[in-house]
């Protein structure tokens, strides 16, 4: 009946959830339907800014003290309310979490302790100044003390322990099917439209489409790049974008020696050419970016030059990719005292990132014509990423996706010196070290005044960039499509919410 | 009786141990799958927290020792990335691939087998030889391809059929499946369809081939002699002789279909064991493929037995004495 | 006397690639109700396909290429493949040469002999299967309750044509055409079988057409001889005729190669020369190049003459002495 | 008897029942739709003494299905014996080494009772003929078309059709077929088994005297079995008569046919027909035809023969020598 | 047909004369002979007809990408099929194509064939523990999926069309096996069987001059069918980049990456591809029922 397919929302999502447990294993589609049914303290808003959810307010008390106020008069789908204790609880699950493949305790060990100030004040005590804990909170989605001692895994899947505090009550989960969902109408905030979502994964592309287009989903996500254009001239659908937090860039390999770098006739190289500042230029100006986000990504992305889009925090206004100018480039590795180019190969993944395998043959066509001859070799993702993490290649590509919002993360894990004791540097995959980048670093990881650090932050993009750590391609756009009738405020986080898909009004 | 079965048993044993060492070191040197599975804002710390959880830090053989012994146990481990215990998911997942498989290979036998006959008795007629060269269309074109196509006729253009997904369900011993609801059965048509086309078309020429043979040997000419009606000749006389190579074959492709129906399970987000595998191969994650593989090991070594027997039942000059 | 079978002028020819062969070539008989016709002749010379022609199983590349086959008057030739299942196995049956062959090698020895009681005859399955146990004690198959559950492969040469030919008395046919049914069967089960056939002759007036080598059961058996060479008939005649008063110089030699007629250990007599290859025939009379009394009269074709009352011949020069 | 080309020693040979696992469970499901007993097991041959000496003919006489051509087999060595062995130049076959096996199994030829089926479908006449001989090295290729051509036209074949497929062929051709491949490979001892029985009189004279040349020529040794006690008397030496899995009777040829002293010999030759008797009413047996599958205790002829005595049926008659040479199983000798 | 009778029984045929004028009599077959001998002269002399390499990234240009067939690129080449995402001339793409998919897919066919066949005859007319190793090796093969085998391949291996063919006989072979196997063990209980032991025939010429033409058949009708589940499944690896690179794509790549394009009317990337790959199956299939009817000796005359 019509009535109740208008109170339904059937959601196509990309890519199977793993779990339903929200602690379990760090990876977006988990994130994206815990949101439905568990909320954290501090949450984002489209534009990825951190907005108040179960926290009303946070302060940072002491320079190593948070202090959060908690909403009150929240109650959980099972009824109990919700107070500090739950916080503390789930503070404290979270490394515990059995065989997780991906520990949440990343969000949570900068905390040293927690203090119950009262039933909705909490205070988190970090290490050191840690001004980055509420966009870490982001992550951590609360469930009820009441679980008892170390909650199972499977008591999640199964339903018995998937108790939150968000607008959606789990219903079940078929494994590689579907998680259905009601509304919950206890719920604090805004009731939701749907009074059931019906929540399919469908990663093939072509199919999640195909099931818009046929009417069996309402709402899909990460709509394929190539379906865009057809799907925008459909008057029975809409569609709703946003520049995303994703980043996908090429990594250069910046030790002495590389592996597939020879010269322009294959014989061996006593050097890596990489680690020429004018040769890494020569490469970057070489490429089209304008092309191929408009061949390749047939409009959907937008060509970068830092990490972030504008809009961000810690965004540099004026940091702009290379104009793009083959002649250039030529005369700079000329310069460099390659004048007939070497041969390279450039590897990246085919199955992981938005269009990943013709970007790189694209660019692969772009740099042999300023005579760097190149192999281009694509693998599926588990060959790939091992052989990356060994250092195997000379030049690849990669994405990175900026979950907190600001540059640290990535000057942190992508461009700071290896540094394994501390954390950082942990996927330098092109082996970048720049003391003064991980200065700057350093400095603005311990500033607590957001515009100070923000400074710090921008100074540090700039000296990477400059420097051309990596080599920025684009900006990925991410794209939802619906029915007509809906409407979606397009997120930058990727996830999709059926909470703010409306009917449009 | 009851020696030889054992016997079987114990070769199975053999087989799931070859295959089980032959997967820790396949695996181990494909690649590590806490690099995949990782956040990699881990630091060294939570990286090998993780190694330590999922066991990886142990020594290969140190591993699999491990592991056999939680197979003594009946443990097969638990899946790195769903943290369930693998034969569960395995097992939540296989009534439909099973509904799928055989609905697959139904659709082969009843529309393979008479066509393949007509084709067999008129090799020059229409029918016959449109039937010949329109099976070359089903495994020529891929797979993915058709599927897309199917759903583009049937969901999209004709709205006659559901795009993807698995429909309603019924309960039957406990199991859910599909082919007993209406839903079920219109969600169930266009994959099963899809993934028979290949089955079909072999099954086809398999009996077409067949008769030919068959057609013009003197049993036949006797049978007829006898004054038999076609159907009878063509059903009996020439199906028996000919059913050896289709067995075999339809063997062959209910193990490989419920094995990997992979892409057409992608495609219309059916949810089988095949994009299980798919996704656990992905991930490397261990448990899972090691127990998916020992199931499917010993479903194929079951499909061949029965094919096997099948063999002594449809001719018995085959005899299975001192046949494995 | 009814006649029961009445050839005329039958021809079957198979087109292969080196040329037309013509198996049988212009052949002429009858047989009445209740008689035996002998038709004996060189190996290769069309005896078993006159058979299959009578019934209408000449299957591409062969085919009859003239001639009348009438049976109680009506042309099987022309007649509806409907029909011409009505009368096989049911009014004519055929016992085939090759015992090995004929029998299906799947199927078991009751169901091919059920299968055909029941292609004529309404009656039950174990009706069906009663009549066939009661057939195979006919042919002196003892036990036949359990070797009806037997496979062909596992009856030795001589019980499987026993079968054929007890599956040729189920329907009490009037025309039985036997191909060499008694080769391998030793005199006492021989006997047996040929009481039985003169007992069904005799009671039910049904005629034979009796493909033989063996010239002393003929002998004993038949009402005429025909014999045949290289796809024709030379002589026939009653047997008395043919076989005390042979005048075919063909005939002669077939006589006097008979073992018993020789003494023992001696070599036998036999006839000079090759048979020669149907695809490569002498112009005229064919077996002139064997043949000592040839001149050049038998480049043209003899044509058939009947020298006495029912003594058909086709020479210019019958030999007219007594065979030793 | 060491001068034996090849002797059998208790030779028997079953089939049936005795089957595998697989076969059982196969055979127990088909009963669950509905089909009756399967046979039991079958003593095809049962205890088989018997030699052959270089040069010698010895034919094989005896009831339809009392195993004669699975003997036949076992002498060609192609079927393995159950139980006893079989002694090749007084050696027994199965212990020989490789090599020598191949010589010995090159040696015993056979020609099948059923010629269609012993011939490959998908191979043309000069191909079946011809290829042992090359193989084994009896011919040079080049001069293997004339070697396959000569070898059809002993056969009394015309070499025009030796490219033809056996199904091609009349069944009497066939048979030709299957004695010109035996013979291609010149061996020393021929199996034939009914290998005129499908030959019309006068090519089997032709056949008959080119086993005798043979014979004559190369000392070829023949284990001829036949239904045509014609032929036998006319061929062999020394006629051994089976009955049931067992031989029953074994004297000179003349012997045989003079002074038959068993029961079944004695039946076999009064019901020869001879082409001089017309019209004759042919008799059905009397008494009742033992089954292979149940065979009756005693004397496994007893139910049909007109002498039996009550030791017929319990004590089974050993070959007793009634003659020099001429040893009969009878209790009636006794 | 009768026609025939009038030629005189000239020189006997040699077994390839008879074999040709077999063959020859299907027109069709011959047809199709001829579009394979065309397709496989293509892909031969694929340098020399194409207009552009495609597999020479510097001759390529994304602005030349997804153009309709029939158009020209800025540099005044027509490319008459098209082109695909990266501005690679779809003609030449798929002459090159070919050539790949055409030695993956027969050649591993192939392979798989001899291989798989002569492990399935050996087991079924040995018997015994040789039967029971091999067999148990097809059901431990079987149950390997080709993306897993792919993967250990490319591990332990490396890439290259070479492995790429290892991985696909290692997926192949065992089909063939267990076909050859039940065929073959209906076939050696036959009498001609006996006979050929009988003549002390080697035990390889038994098996391979008496078994395997009678188990043929089947075998052909598989493997026929296998060439094109070959070619597909090298694209499904290709696809994952277990296979040959992306920048040399094989017919199956080409009609795989296209395939995206099916839903948004750029139907000329996948579909020229999908014909050429189906027009090349139907006429090696087509050849192939020819030479089953051909290698039928009751078909022949
Ligand atoms: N399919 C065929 N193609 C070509 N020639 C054939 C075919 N079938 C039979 N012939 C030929 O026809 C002739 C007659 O064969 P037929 O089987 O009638 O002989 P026959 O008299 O029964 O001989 P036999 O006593 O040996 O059985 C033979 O020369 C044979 O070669
Ligand atoms: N493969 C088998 N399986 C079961 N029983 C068999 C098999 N082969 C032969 N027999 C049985 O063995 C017995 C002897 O068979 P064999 O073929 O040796 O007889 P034969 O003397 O040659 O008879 P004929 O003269 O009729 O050819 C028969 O009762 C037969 O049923
Ligand atoms: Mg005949
Ligand atoms: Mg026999």
């Amino acid at each position: 009946p019509p009535a109740a397919r208008a109170q339904t929302l059937r959601v196509g999502a990309s890519a199977p959830v793993t779990s339903i447990d929200p602690h379990y294993h760090t990876y977006s589609p988990n994130v994206s339907l815990d949101a439905h049914i568990y909320e954290p303290l501090v949450d984002m808003d489209a534009a990825s800014r951190p907005i108040p959810r179960l926290a009303l307010s946070w302060k940072l008390v002491d320079n190593t003290v948070w202090e959060f106020h908690l909403r009150p008069g929240v109650k959980f789908h099972n009824g109990e309310d919700f107070t500090a204790a739950d916080v503390a609880y789930t503070i404290d699950r979270i490394p515990r979490v059995k065989n997780s493949p991906g520990s949440y305790a990343i969000y949570t060990k900068a905390i040293s302790s927690v203090e119950v100030v009262d039933p909705h004040t909490i205070r988190l005590h970090t290490k050191q100044v840690y001004p980055l804990l509420p966009i870490d909170l982001t992550q951590v989605y609360i469930i009820p003390h009441t679980l008892g001692a170390d909650p199972a895994t499977e008591d999640f899947n199964s339903g018995k322990d998937a108790i939150g505090t968000g607008p959606f009550r789990f219903v079940s989960y078929k494994s590689g099917d579907r998680i259905e969902m009601d509304r919950n109408d206890n719920y604090w905030g805004p009731k939701p439209d749907w009074q059931h979502v019906s929540y399919r994964m469908i990663p093939n592309d072509a199919a999640r489409t195909a099931a818009l287009l046929s009417g069996d989903v309402d709402f899909i996500e990460a709509v394929p790049t190539t379906d865009v254009a057809r799907l925008s001239h459909d008057k029975k659908l809409h569609l709703a974008e946003t520049v995303s937090l994703r980043i996908i860039f090429l990594w250069l390999d910046h030790r002495g020696m590389t592996p597939h770098v020879t010269g322009p006739n294959g014989e061996k190289l006593d050097h890596n050419p990489l680690t020429d500042l004018r040769v890494r230029q020569a490469l970057s100006m070489a490429i089209n970016r304008n092309a191929i986000v408009d061949r390749i990504m047939q409009g959907a992305a937008i060509p970068s030059g830092q990490f972030l889009p504008k809009g961000s925090f810690s965004y540099v206004p004026g940091l702009n990719p290379p104009a793009y100018d083959p002649a250039k480039a030529r005369q700079l590795l000329a310069a460099a005292g390659y004048p007939k180019g070497f041969r390279i190969e450039l590897d990246g993944p085919n199955d992981r990132y938005v269009n990943d395998g013709k970007i790189i043959q694209a660019v692969g066509q772009m740099w042999s014509r300023i005579g760097v001859q190149t192999a281009v070799n694509a693998i599926t993702w588990p060959s790939f990423i091992g052989q990356a993490n060994k250092g195997a290649f000379s030049a690849f590509l990669l994405g990175w996706g900026t979950s907190s919002g600001e540059a640290s993360n990535p000057l942190r894990s992508l461009i700071a010196t290896r540094t394994p004791a501390k954390g950082w540097g942990a996927v330098n995959r092109g082996f970048y070290s720049n003391p003064k980048v991980d200065e700057l670093l350093t400095t603005a990881l311990a500033t607590a005044d957001d515009a100070a650090r923000e400074k710090l932050l921008q100074q540090a993009t700039t000296l990477a960039m400059d420097d051309v750590a990596f080599i920025p391609l684009h900006n990925q756009k991410n794209i939802w499509a619906m029915r007509a009738g809906l409407t979606y405020a397009a997120r930058a986080d990727e996830t999709s919410r059926a909470q703010e898909v409306h009917p449009a009004k | 009786m009851t020696a030889w079965l054992l016997r079987r048993l114990v070769q199975a044993a053999f087989v799931v141990l070859a295959m089980t060492v032959i997967l820790f070191i396949g695996l181990h040197v494909i690649g590590n799958p806490i690099d995949i599975l990782i956040s990699p804002e881990a630091d060294q710390a939570d990286r090998a927290r993780a190694i330590a959880a999922l066991g990886l830090d142990q020594p290969l053989w140190r591993q699999y020792a491990l592991f056999l012994w939680g197979m003594l146990h009946g443990d097969l481990g638990r899946s790195f990335v769903f943290h369930e215990p693998a034969l569960q998911l395995i097992g939540e997942r296989l009534p439909a691939t099973l509904e799928l498989a055989v609905s697959a290979v139904l659709l082969a036998i009843v529309i393979g087998i008479p066509l393949g006959l007509y084709a067999g008795l008129y090799p020059n007629s229409l029918l016959g030889r449109s039937a010949m060269a329109g099976s070359i269309l089903g495994f020529s074109l891929p797979t993915f391809w058709v599927g897309l196509m199917l759903i583009m006729l049937f969901a999209v253009r004709l709205g006659w059929l559901p795009s993807t997904g698995r429909g309603q369900t019924a309960l039957l011993f406990g199991i859910r499946w599909s082919f007993l609801t209406r839903d079920g059965l219109a969600h169930l048509a266009m994959p099963a369809f899809n993934l028979a086309l290949g089955n079909i078309a072999l099954v086809l020429r398999l009996v077409r081939s067949g008769v030919r043979e068959t057609l013009p040997l003197d049993y036949v000419r006797f049978a007829r002699a006898k004054g038999l009606r076609p159907a009878r000749v063509v059903g009996v006389h020439v199906m028996k002789n000919i059913m050896i190579p289709v067995v075999t074959v339809l063997g062959l492709e209910f193990g490989g279909t419920i094995a990997f129906s992979v892409v057409t399970e992608s495609i219309f987000a059916w949810p089988g064991m095949g994009k299980l595998i798919i996704d656990s191969i992905n991930v490397l994650d261990r448990p899972v493929i090691v127990a998916y593989l020992m199931i499917i090991v010993l479903m194929f070594v079951a499909i061949n037995l029965v094919v096997d027997l099948l063999y002594t039942f449809l001719d018995p000059r085959v005899r299975l004495e001192d046949r494995g | 006397m009814t006649t029961v079978l009445d050839v005329r002028g039958l021809s079957t020819h198979f087109t292969t690639r080196a040329g037309i062969v013509r198996a049988v070539d212009d052949i002429s008989f009858s047989v009445a109700r209740g008689q035996v016709l002998g038709l004996v002749g060189e190996s290769g010379s069309g005896k078993s396909v006159t058979g299959f022609s009578i019934l209408g199983l000449i299957d591409p590349p062969g085919r009859i290429a003239a001639g009348r086959v009438l049976f109680h008057g009506v042309d099987l030739v022309a007649l509806e493949e409907r029909e011409l299942r009505r009368l096989r196995g049911n009014r004519i049956a055929m016992i085939f040469q090759d015992p090995m062959m004929t029998l299906n090698p799947v199927l078991r020895i009751d169901t091919q002999m059920i299968e055909t009681v029941r292609a004529h005859a309404r009656v039950s399955h174990a009706e069906a299967r009663t009549r066939a146990r009661d057939a195979l004690g006919m042919v002196g198959i003892a036990s036949p309750e359990e070797r009806l559950s037997a496979y062909p492969h596992q009856f030795s040469g001589g019980m499987r044509q026993r079968v054929a030919i007890a599956i040729a008395l189920l329907h009490r046919p009037d025309l039985i055409i036997a191909d060499e049914p008694t080769t391998a069967l030793d005199v006492t089960i021989q006997a047996q079988i040929l009481a039985e056939m003169q007992t069904l002759s005799r009671e039910h007036g049904t005629a034979m057409i009796w493909i033989t080598h063996d010239l002393s059961v003929v002998a004993g058996l038949a009402d005429a001889i025909a014999v045949m060479y290289a796809g024709r008939i030379v002589e026939t005649g009653s047997v008395g005729d043919v076989l005390d008063r042979p005048l075919h110089p063909y005939t002669h030699g077939l006589i006097g190669s008979v073992p018993s007629r020789n003494r023992r250990g001696a070599r036998l007599r036999q006839i000079p020369g090759l048979t020669p290859s149907l695809l490569n025939l002498p112009a005229g009379c064919a077996f002139r190049g064997r043949c000592a009394r040839a001149d050049a009269a038998c480049a043209s074709d003899p044509p058939a003459t009947e020298i006495a009352a029912g003594h058909v011949l086709r020479c210019f020069h019958p030999q007219l002495e007594v065979v030793a | 008897m060491s001068e034996a080309m090849i002797s059998l020693r208790a030779v028997s040979r079953q089939f049936g029942r005795h089957q595998d696992a697989a076969g059982r469970l196969a055979r127990r499901v088909s009963r669950a739709f509905g089909a009756g007993a399967c046979p039991e097991i079958v003593r095809a041959v049962d205890g088989v003494d018997l030699d052959i000496a270089p040069g010698e003919v010895v034919g094989l006489v005896g009831e339809s299905g009392c195993g004669k051509s699975t003997l036949g087999r076992m002498v060609a060595g192609i079927l393995p014996p159950s139980s006893g062995a079989v002694l090749w130049q007084g050696q027994d076959r199965a212990g020989l080494a490789p090599e020598a096996l191949r010589a010995a199994r090159l040696a015993v030829q056979m020609i099948f009772q059923d010629p269609y089926a012993s011939l490959n479908p998908r191979l043309r006449v000069d191909a079946i003929v011809g290829e042992a001989p090359l193989v084994h090295g009896k011919v040079e290729r080049a001069g293997l078309a004339a070697y396959v051509d000569a070898q059809l036209r002993r056969a009394g074949l015309d070499p025009a059709d030796k490219r033809r497929y056996p199904h091609q062929f009349s069944g009497g051709q066939r048979q030709r077929i299957g004695i010109a491949r035996a013979l291609a490979v010149q061996p020393s001892m021929l199996v034939c088994d009914e290998a005129v029985a499908a030959l019309d009189v006068s090519i089997q004279a032709q056949i008959l005297n080119l086993f005798m040349d043979l014979r004559a020529e190369l000392g070829l040794t023949y284990l001829f079995i036949s239904h045509d006690l014609g032929v036998v008397e006319h061929l062999s030496d020394r006629v051994a008569i089976m009955y049931l899995g067992r031989i029953v009777e074994q004297a000179a040829v003349a012997e045989i046919f003079a002074r038959p002293n068993h029961p079944y010999t004695q039946a076999l030759l009064s019901e020869v027909p001879r082409i001089e008797a017309r019209k004759r009413r042919f008799s059905a047996i009397k008494g009742e035809l033992p089954s292979p599958l149940a065979p009756p205790a005693g004397c496994h002829f007893h139910p049909r023969c007109a002498h039996a005595m009550a030791v017929c049926r319990d004590v089974a008659p050993p070959l007793r020598e009634v003659a020099p040479g001429h040893r009969s199983a009878c209790h009636l000798n006794g | 047909m009768s026609g025939m009778a009038e030629i005189a029984p000239a020189a006997p045929e040699t077994p390839l004369q008879r074999f040709v004028r077999d063959f020859t009599s299907n027109r069709l077959a011959v047809g199709a002979l001829v579009v394979v001998l065309l397709i496989a002269l293509a892909a031969i002399f694929a340098p020399w007809i194409t207009p552009q390499n495609p597999y020479d990234l510097a001759q390529l240009d994304i602005m030349d990408g997804r153009l309709p067939p029939g158009a020209s690129s800025a540099a005044g080449m027509t490319y008459w099929l098209g082109t695909d995402d990266q501005g690679r001339d779809m003609l030449s793409g798929i002459i090159y194509g070919l050539r790949i998919s055409l030695i993956v897919g027969i050649g591993s066919a192939l392979i798989a064939g001899v291989v798989g066949s002569t492990l399935g005859l050996v087991a079924a007319y040995a018997g015994g523990r040789v039967e029971t190793a091999i067999m148990r090796l097809v059901d431990l093969q079987l149950s390997f999926p080709a993306i897993l085998v792919a993967l250990m391949i490319l591990a332990f291996l490396g890439k290259g069309i070479g492995n790429v063919m290892i991985a696909l006989v290692l997926v192949e072979w065992a089909r063939y096996a267990r076909t050859a196997r039940g065929a073959a063990l209906v076939e050696r209980r036959r009498e001609y069987i006996e006979a050929a032991e009988c003549l002390a025939l080697p035990r390889w010429r038994v098996l391979f001059r008496h078994l395997l033409p009678n188990c043929l058949p089947p075998l052909i009708v598989i493997g026929t069918i296998q060439i094109a589940r070959a070619i597909t499944l090298e694209a499904t690896l290709s696809f994952l980049g277990l296979g040959v690179p992306i920048t040399e794509p094989s017919l199956g790549l080409l009609i795989a990456n296209g395939y995206q394009y099916m839903l948004s009317g750029q139907y000329w990337i996948s579909f020229y591809p999908g014909l050429a790959l189906l027009l090349t199956i139907m006429a090696i299939n087509l050849v192939g029922d020819q030479l089953r009817d051909v290698l039928n000796p009751r078909q022949q005359r």
